[in-house]
């Protein structure tokens, strides 16, 4: 896997950065004006309980939801949300959202294409990479999830936890800046959440900037730089997950962490 | 002349024709419906048989129904089954009256034929459908197999099947324009007629087409309705 | 019974060959026409879908020979005009009436088949694709479609066997299409074998093309086989129309 | 299969089957078979009813026999299939006597004289209408008729159309789609005068009249086995001929008799 390009010294420190973030469905406000601001090999983790918005907040992270308002940029270079419907606009948004790798709950894997098929699409179709080149790129991606050997098999032929690692490696082949993972294990039965917690681990272990909706508390723990605790569409608290788990402020996050145990 | 006048009542109009046409082609297929249904209920009982010959029979049943055109289908029960029947007559008694298979029974019978044909198939998958527990609970009761069947099983069979039905007896419907080739003088033919006699073939084409879009769509929003009534009490996914 | 089909029987022949081509060259016809139009049907806006379900509905609800005889008969009341236009040549002749109507035909019912199968492709897979930073272009080249006519795949196959069918009413405006030639036989000999003999011919072209669309579908659904393991494919082959989510209005 | 079974199965089959007897003892009911879609023979009436010259040929015949009589209208093509099956006794509808036919049907005296002719379009310049000039040229005729015969058979390099009805064939010879078609004289005749529509066009060339196709003329067709019918139908005609019924019936049509087209 190559590194990620190098940033000009100026802007390394920020990765991604979304500024009152508002977004609402038929009324009902849903994010009510979130910040937030990964820097470079930072790994947060967004945590709540149903319904507080966190699904809504990454999506809105890479565009799949496009939120009414606020400002969102990925390494310096900013996405003016205003111009929303504008033909500009639209390609400013793919060519954002091809920085940023998304991992679904529901893998969301291309159900008609073989595993390295789903892998090689992004590069070929995207990148504009040589099929050779990919399929030599998507090859050791998918050893390094431990795919390797089922990259003919079809998506319907694989398990739950064999599926979500395939999307990971879909993801890394576009070489994102930001990854983004949404509830990646809470579809997946639960001997099999150990295989793809792993992989993400990994992936944390070497520097990767990554974003991610979970409810395994103790892996967020674990691996994360920073925790975000998102409550009723706003933010409650935010910090390092010594301070958040070891002492937190607010009575729904000390609510919150209870219920957990 | 102006259009309404080729299409009003009485002696120089034909919409008196027409609609007289248009209640052939409704009987027609009103007729043939429980013919067909009949047809398709023997077809489907015979697939899901326990013995290989009336399952191949089913088979082979709804494989050349299906295969064929209704039009052919309809020429060769027309010519053909007349035929048949008066050598069949003639053979049993040399001195035996002619038997007349007239198109409007030629019409019924083949597109029974091919309604039983299709019909066959969807209470076969409805049939099949059926949740095996039923019978045993009816069993338990200490009913029949018949009585299971009919009471049971059957408006089971009619409400999953509905949907499927519903677009075969549009179809049927759609089907009997074909009858009037055969000079039955049903909608079509009455249009045919009158294209004849006033040469004004778009006015009364498109006419016949207005009627049976009607025809259509008001038995599609019949069929929805029964839909709607039979699937109540029944959880919708 | 086989003087007859060796008398006729190169006429028969002649007939399948002319059933064949006008059957290949209306659905191929349709299936350029029905995939924008299913596109629009879609996910255009209302002003783009009504007059498209009206076509629909129109060409659904209403029986094909009847719209044979609309377009064939009908234009011919309209000649001045179409001179002008410089169309009479295509209307005058029956061959192209009868590819148009039927083209217009399946094309109402492949657009709805279609638009069965662009509806069913799984939110998430498009999701995935827009996430990657798809343009719509390319999500519909490489996902939505791929995926939808996989699904139609089978509705489309019954679709071309209706359309088979169904063009024998083509005979009825003097084409010699298999039923055509049939009929003109029967009207020289009166005898009825050869309507047996074209109902075994009917019955060898349309069992003979359910065994090819299946392999082909065959081809296209490996993905699925894993699902399917063990029981068989019970998809029927020749199924009706009714098998679409067939709604005329 | 022993007598009395085989009259309890025929007793069923009558059960079921409507009967229709063809020559109930002396009180002769008769059902007449026209095609009802052939000006001015026989065609339907606005009103629905069936008319023309085959239709008061019939009634008149009727009248002379005492016979209680219906019509049946029958399409064209299948018109002796159903005389064959039973669907009605005799068939007056201005059909050719030929040997074709008669190895199907028996056929009375003819009660019209008969040639085929072309008709083109007025502005036509068509003079040769033989099958080398005609060779590429689409001309249309009547399904199962002595007019499809003649076509089919002399005229192999000609786009030859074939339709269900004449009016069809008149209908595309109007519109353009035909160059030329051929018809039966009489009613080309009335058509191309008589109708709005039928001034677009012209009768052209030489009447047909190779007895290989139009045989004796027009007569009323009969099953084989029905002589007793025939012989009737044949007084009959004799009887109103003489009478000057079918001058009168003749003349309500025509301008020429059609008998001795004169």
């Amino acid at each position: 896997m190559s590194a990620s390009p190098a940033m000009p010294l100026a802007t390394a420190g920020i990765a991604l950065q979304a500024d009152d973030l508002h977004k609402s469905y038929g009324g009902t406000e849903v994010l009510k004006g979130v910040s937030l601001s990964a820097r470079q090999h930072d790994v947060i983790s967004i945590i709540g309980s149903s319904g507080s918005g966190k699904s809504t907040l990454l999506r809105c992270l890479n565009l799949l939801e496009v939120p009414e308002a606020g400002r969102l940029s990925v390494h310096g270079e900013a996405l003016d949300l205003s111009g929303n419907r504008s033909r500009r606009f639209r390609r400013q948004m793919e060519l954002t959202r091809r920085r940023l790798g998304m991992v679904f709950q529901s893998f969301n894997l291309w159900s008609h294409m073989t595993v390295l098929e789903n892998v090689i699409l992004g590069p070929c179709a995207l990148l504009r990479q040589s099929r050779d080149a990919a399929i030599a790129q998507a090859e050791v991606l998918l050893d390094r999830v431990g795919m390797l050997n089922k990259c003919h098999m079809y998506p319907d032929q694989l398990s739950g936890g064999q599926k979500q690692r395939v999307a990971i490696a879909r993801a890394l082949a576009m070489d994102p800046e930001v990854m983004l993972f949404d509830e990646p294990t809470s579809a997946l039965d639960p001997e099999l959440v150990n295989e793809v917690l792993q992989v993400i681990r990994e992936l944390a272990a070497e520097g990767r900037t990554m974003i991610m909706v979970t409810h395994e508390m103790r892996f967020a723990r674990d691996v994360s730089s920073q925790i975000v605790y998102l409550h009723q569409g706003l933010i409650a608290e935010q910090g390092p997950p010594e301070q958040l788990f070891g002492n937190p402020q607010s009575e729904q996050l000390q609510r919150f962490i209870a219920s957990l145990y | 002349m102006q259009w309404f006048d080729y299409l009003g009542f009485g002696q120089q109009g034909w919409g008196d024709e027409l609609l007289g046409g248009l209640g052939i082609t409704l009987s027609l297929a009103l007729l043939t419906l429980p013919l067909g249904l009949a047809i398709g209920l023997a077809v489907a009982a015979a697939s899901v048989s326990q013995k290989a010959l009336p399952r191949s029979g089913a088979v082979f049943f709804t494989t050349t129904i299906r295969g064929l055109p209704e039009l052919l289908t309809l020429f060769i029960i027309y010519h053909g089954a007349g035929l048949l029947i008066n050598k069949t007559l003639k053979w049993l008694d040399p001195q035996a009256a002619f038997f007349e298979l007239s198109p409007f029974v030629a019409g019924v019978v083949a597109l029974a034929l091919v309604f039983g044909g299709y019909s066959g198939e969807v209470l076969r998958g409805a049939w099949q459908a059926l949740d095996r527990g039923q019978r045993e609970a009816g069993l338990a009761f200490g009913m029949s197999r018949w009585q299971i069947f009919q009471r049971v099983e059957l408006p089971q069979i009619l409400r999953l099947a509905l949907p499927g039905l519903g677009n075969l007896w549009i179809n049927l419907l759609k089907d009997t324009a074909l009858v009037s080739v055969i000079a039955l003088n049903d909608l079509m033919r009455m249009a045919n007629v009158a294209v004849g006699a006033t040469k004004k073939p778009f006015l009364f084409f498109l006419t016949v087409c207005l009627i049976y879009w009607m025809i259509c769509i008001f038995f599609e929003w019949c069929i929805a309705r029964m839909e709607k009534r039979a699937n109540r009490g029944v959880q919708s996914l | 019974m086989f003087e007859l089909l060796i008398d006729y029987g190169p006429r028969l022949l002649d007939g399948a060959l002319m059933t064949l081509k006008l059957t290949f060259l209306s659905v191929s016809i349709a299936a350029l026409l029905s995939l924008p139009l299913a596109i629009l049907r879609h996910s255009g806006g209302l002003a783009v879908q009504l007059p498209i379900r009206l076509y629909v509905s129109f060409f659904r609800g209403t029986p094909l020979l009847a719209q044979l005889f609309l377009l064939y008969y009908g234009s011919g009341q309209f000649r001045p005009e179409l001179q002008q236009l410089e169309l009479w040549w295509f209307f005058r002749d029956p061959f192209y009436c009868a590819l148009l109507t039927f083209a217009l035909n399946s094309a109402a019912y492949q657009l709805e088949i279609l638009r069965g199968g662009l509806q069913a492709v799984p939110r998430g897979e498009i999701e995935a694709g827009i996430a990657i930073g798809m343009t719509p272009r390319l999500l519909y080249q490489k996902i939505i479609l791929p995926h939808s006519y996989r699904i139609a795949f089978p509705a489309l196959g019954n679709e071309i066997i209706l359309m088979l069918k169904g063009g024998a009413i083509a005979s009825v405006i003097t084409i010699l299409d298999l039923m055509g030639n049939t009929r003109r036989v029967f009207s020289q000999t009166f005898d009825i074998s050869v309507y047996f003999w074209a109902a075994l011919i009917y019955l060898l072209i349309t069992t003979g093309f359910v065994l090819l669309w299946r392999l082909g579908e065959k081809r296209l659904t490996r993905h699925m086989q894993h699902q399917l393991n063990g029981s068989q494919s019970t998809t029927p082959i020749t199924a009706t129309r009714m098998e679409e989510s067939a709604h005329v209005s | 299969m022993n007598k009395n079974l085989r009259s309890l199965a025929l007793s069923a089959m009558l059960a079921i089957a409507p009967v229709g007897s063809a020559l109930a003892a002396d009180n002769l009911t008769l059902r007449i078979g026209t095609e009802g879609a052939y000006p001015p023979f026989n065609y339907f009436s606005a009103d629905g009813q069936l008319g023309g010259f085959d239709v008061e040929i019939g009634k008149a015949l009727c009248a002379e026999m005492q016979a209680r009589c219906s019509f049946v209208a029958q399409d064209w093509d299948g018109i002796i299939p159903a005389l064959k099956a039973g669907k009605y006794d005799v068939i007056i509808a201005s059909m050719f006597i030929t040997e074709k036919r008669k190895k199907q049907v028996h056929f009375t005296n003819p009660y019209q004289k008969a040639a085929m002719t072309f008709v083109v379009p007025k502005d036509s310049q068509q003079s040769d209408f033989s099958p080398e000039a005609m060779a590429g040229k689409t001309i249309g005729a009547q399904g199962s008729s002595t007019q499809a015969d003649y076509l089919t058979a002399l005229y192999p390099d000609s786009d030859v159309r074939l339709y269900p009805t004449q009016d069809a064939v008149n209908l595309d010879l109007v519109s353009g789609r035909l160059d030329a078609q051929v018809g039966d004289m009489i009613p080309m005749l009335d058509w191309t005068r008589g109708s709005e529509d039928g001034s677009c066009c012209k009768l052209a060339g030489e009447p047909i009249t190779d007895p290989a196709f139009v045989g004796e003329g027009v007569g009323m067709a009969v099953r084989q086995e029905d002589d007793a019918l025939r012989q009737k139908l044949n007084k009959a005609l004799d009887t109103i001929v003489a009478n000057g019924t079918y001058k009168a019936i003749n003349d309500k049509f025509f301008a020429i008799n059609i008998l001795t087209l004169k």
